[in-house]
């Protein structure tokens, strides 16, 4: 096992690997930027190294000064948590070459799975489905028709060099499908200077489910079962939770074989997230992998009861897993709440400030991970996120009731956070019924 | 840090309590404050000295908070900061004399020091002209982002 | 609980237990807080020190107890509290009059209302004389311990 | 189920209820005393009623004031937590007859086991073993000496007048028990005027193992396997845990069964304990039953996934326990340290005081029971309980781990706490080994 190890990070991420540490009996390094000098969770590393100034691009981003920081730091290994460096596999290579462990995959393995091009050729090899579509360019009108023929309609017409929703067009027969091509290739036209276009089955009302893997250096890989994000607004994840309520225990051991073989077959250890969308008719596509930890990992650590992230520390320092996949049951259902320093009444701007006092949930089934506590300042620098609150109780219908609770229990004075929100979300039926997709909070916010 | 937006309610128990924790950290005795109709008093700490006396012997600087800079005498030093992570040299090698020492006089553009940081050697400039006072760190010693490293008199 | 929503209530007890709590806190000895009209002002701790101007010596020793009397104007006045839990009864029947309305002149033995509590009715005596100035609870009313029933002045 | 109960009790377990009561929909309404008024847990209940003065027996034990609450309070149940009026069979039959729902079992069935004789009758009737001894007094010297060998040396003498440890002496063997009869008995005469002694088999260095039970009013009685509270000092609970770590499987499954039989004989529901000593040879002899819910009670809670008090309200108000023994397995270890308000430096004096600042743990693995927040002044007049931590991780190893880390992390200001200690007998090796028994802290400390 290391010594000692850094961490590339800041935050609540950087306070559970600290957590993660001090109970492997790993002295830790913590780096941070002049925003976050006198952060509490500081006091619990052995040594804190400024980087930098608040920009993260000139602290935390910072390549030279994080390696420098863990060469006057005197460890054996760093930890990227998640964002910043965590999937930036030339980081990681820096890392190699300067004989210093990363605690995650290889730069190789994460090259593999972060290329969208590479990461959908090796979900074919491993016989993972990914979303219908044509492999590269459409030349004419009549190509389309015929591919969206193929794949079923409806179709999303997407431009390829386009972004912002331009160039964009969904057709759910073969009569829209022609005047959207041409809509289509001529907004590309005037948007990018290409009208090039490419066809994909647009999935309607999609459930973002993901599944967490594990994977060590002898060549075992592990799944821990599924985490479903639907609850999402503008692509930011709100809630998470495990089991995914609406799936079948067929597919859900679908999903969680297609994870494995892709992990493997991409020589993948670690920890790390395969994500898949599911259609309202439980087909489910690849869409990428995290090559990380992610923010949403304790509601697979409570069903599961692994801790992750010692794992994932155990894994990096060249230790076996001691684990049977059989023994990898699910217990009881978990639920975790982003609580995002943002303001619910202005369009959930970021609410930086001082936290006057904050009281923390507690008591059976609650688990609270912040970094945050009375008198801390939200910089304004990086993400708005608080604190995880987490849930776990034997049924999905009492994790809500408890996580009802533990959010009218927890005060957050000061600043403003989108409790009120999940409360909102909690409390409607969809939810409750589990009539969730990715577009669902945004519904329920406009009607 | 976004203030409550109320215009004018010296009542705001939030507002005293960060009048009352910027006279701790600056060990104030007495804070006064008029606005219009409005004030704002505060005392604290042992002994009450007397009010009409044409005394007042106020404050006495706190402890200097960690890393903080000192609030008493005017100082007029600028410190040099170390720009990157890394380990401090004062010189280019063992055998070659350090770069600047105590009573030097240097300008901008002088080399004060190395720093090296990934096997990379980088030399540090004054940045300032004056009169080094102060070597702050030791010769091999690692350093942070921003710590001091070496103290210059411009007007020495 | 919730704190009320009066703009500028000066005497908001709970304001003012609040500002008490900061100077213990702190160690504070004097707090002045004017505007307009409205001025609080608090000093705590061991001698008080005279003000030069022969002005009203405020100042109470600090901490007021929980329940908390108001920092305003003096008042004479003497509450009758609820030693029991239970509810209360300005009368023994539906059609018989008040033990005590206010501008009566009682003495302490007078029965000044009653409580139930576990279908036992207990008649509380006043314990002080003097003239009835408020009845605070509505009959049928529930009461908790220590409750303020019946305010009496003692000099009236 | 119950619309609305009050709660005749404080602190932690006050705040234990009211967050089971919000999450199955109940209201509450807590009674305080004088010296609680304005603590914050009383904000999280939907009333609060002072019912007296700081000392106790003005407030919290005043059964009419509490029914009076009740009544005012228009509530149908009231939870005794523990301590208190818990397990006052009187207070149980005032409920009963004012038709105020009392959530525990009947008075009868708290009479039968909360009596030490009839206790121990009824185990009798249930086959439950307890410590061998003579029925009754002993008539003389030989008496003692045949009964003696009958048990089994060591042997207790024991005053029935006694207390205080007069009048009591231990024998190895029937020489030592001549000298011993002689002296027990004067010195009983002297203490007591009552020379009258009996015999009890002396348990060398003992563990103190529990079974929690949890029983509903349809005749069904489930048990949730043990709880270890040896590691006591003098006679107070300092750290508990499930599994006992030493216990062999056969007789973990004696226990349980035999605290089953007992309850059912006695016809106790809700949730009660069975406590037993084990002595070295793994022997296990009923002491007494604890006819409410307990501190310890989140141990049991962890490993299980039953939340005990969601449980115990729906029993009262006539549920039947959708539960299968064979579907309670205990998952992984739990421990928990009480924190105390103590001063270990001069000799666990109770330190009540204001907590000028709190920071709680939190991360995987660990629970926090605590109604102590930022500025909460511990009052002097009740116990000295602060808040509980618990941890629970697949191995004892692995909580003990946690359990260290999460005390590390945990800041208490203002007052003294039992932290220190805590960590010491987590840092001892006969703690690790589970070489532990009810006199192993008094040992540590004076070695």
């Amino acid at each position: 096992m290391f010594k000692r190890i850094l961490i590339a990070n800041r935050g609540e991420i950087a306070l559970r690997v600290i957590r993660a540490c001090r109970e492997l009996g790993v002295e830790t390094v913590a780096i941070y930027s002049e925003a976050d000098r006198g952060a509490p969770y500081l006091e619990l590393a052995d040594e804190a190294i400024c980087v930098g100034t608040a920009k993260a691009s000139d602290s935390y981003l910072r390549i030279d000064r994080v390696i420098s920081a863990a060469e006057i730091g005197n460890v054996q290994a760093i930890h990227p948590g998640y964002g910043f460096l965590s999937e930036n596999s030339h980081f990681a290579e820096v890392c190699r070459s300067c004989d210093i462990g990363f605690i995650g995959p290889t730069p190789e393995a994460m090259q593999r799975v972060g290329d969208k091009n590479s990461a959908r050729a090796l979900a074919r090899e491993a016989g993972v489905p990914t979303v219908p579509g044509s492999d590269g360019l459409i030349a004419n009108e009549q190509e389309a028709v015929r591919i969206a023929k193929e794949i079923g309609f409806p179709v999303l017409l997407k431009a390829t060099a386009g972004g912002g929703g331009k160039g964009m067009r969904v057709a759910a027969n073969d009569l829209a499908l022609a005047s959207a091509w041409q809509q289509a290739s001529a907004e590309a036209q005037a948007a990018f200077g290409n009208a090039g276009i490419y066809i994909e089955k647009y999935i309607e009302r999609p459930r973002h489910v993901e599944i967490q893997i594990l994977g060590d250096q002898h060549g075992n890989v592990f799944h821990l079962w599924e985490r479903d994000c639907s609850t999402q607004r503008r692509h930011q994840k709100l809630i998470e939770e495990s089991p995914s309520p609406r799936l079948p225990q067929a597919i859900r051991q679908k999903m969680a074989d297609a994870a494995v073989r892709l992990a493997k077959t991409a020589g993948y250890y670690s920890a790390g997230t395969v994500e898949f969308i599911v259609d309202q008719q439980d087909n489910f596509y690849f869409i990428e992998v995290n090559a990380r930890i992610q923010v949403e990992h304790p509601v697979s650590e409570m069903v599961t009861g692994i801790d992750l992230l010692k794992a994932q520390i155990r894994v990096a320092a060249g230790e076996k897993l001691d684990l049977k996949q059989a023994d990898i049951k699910p217990r009881g259902h978990a639920i975790e709440c982003r609580i995002n320093a943002e303001d619910p009444d202005a369009n959930f701007r970021p609410c930086p400030g001082r936290i006057d006092r904050i009281i923390a949930p507690g008591g059976f089934g609650v688990r609270w991970d912040s970094h945050a506590t009375t008198g801390y300042v939200v910089p304004s620098y990086y993400d708005s996120l608080v604190g995880k609150l987490i849930v776990h109780q034997p049924t999905r219908k009492e994790a809500i009731e408890t996580m009802i609770r533990a959010l009218k229990e927890l005060r957050v004075e000061g600043i403003k956070t989108t409790v009120p929100l999940h409360l909102k979300v909690l409390a409607n039926t969809a939810f409750h019924e589990a009539q969730v997709d990715t577009t669902f909070v945004e519904r329920m916010l406009a009607g | 840090m976004s203030d409550a937006p109320t215009p004018v309610d010296i009542f705001d128990v939030k507002k005293v309590r960060r009048l009352i924790e910027l006279m701790k950290e600056h060990d104030l005795s007495e804070l006064d404050l008029k606005q219009a109709d409005n004030r704002v008093r505060i005392r604290r700490g042992g002994e009450v000295v007397a009010y009409s006396a044409p005394s007042a012997p106020v404050a006495r600087p706190a402890a200097t908070p960690a890393g903080g800079a000192a609030a008493a005498a005017p100082d007029r030093t600028v410190v040099i900061k170390s720009p990157m992570v890394g380990t401090f040299y004062k010189a280019s090698g063992p055998d070659t004399p350090p770069f600047v020492k105590v009573g030097d006089r240097i300008g901008p553009e002088k080399t004060a020091c190395i720093i090296e940081a990934m096997k990379v050697f980088n030399e540090i400039p004054a940045g300032v002209s004056g009169q080094v006072v102060a070597i702050l760190v030791e010769n091999g010693a690692p350093v942070e982002f921003g710590q001091p490293l070496i103290k210059v008199d411009p007007e020495g």
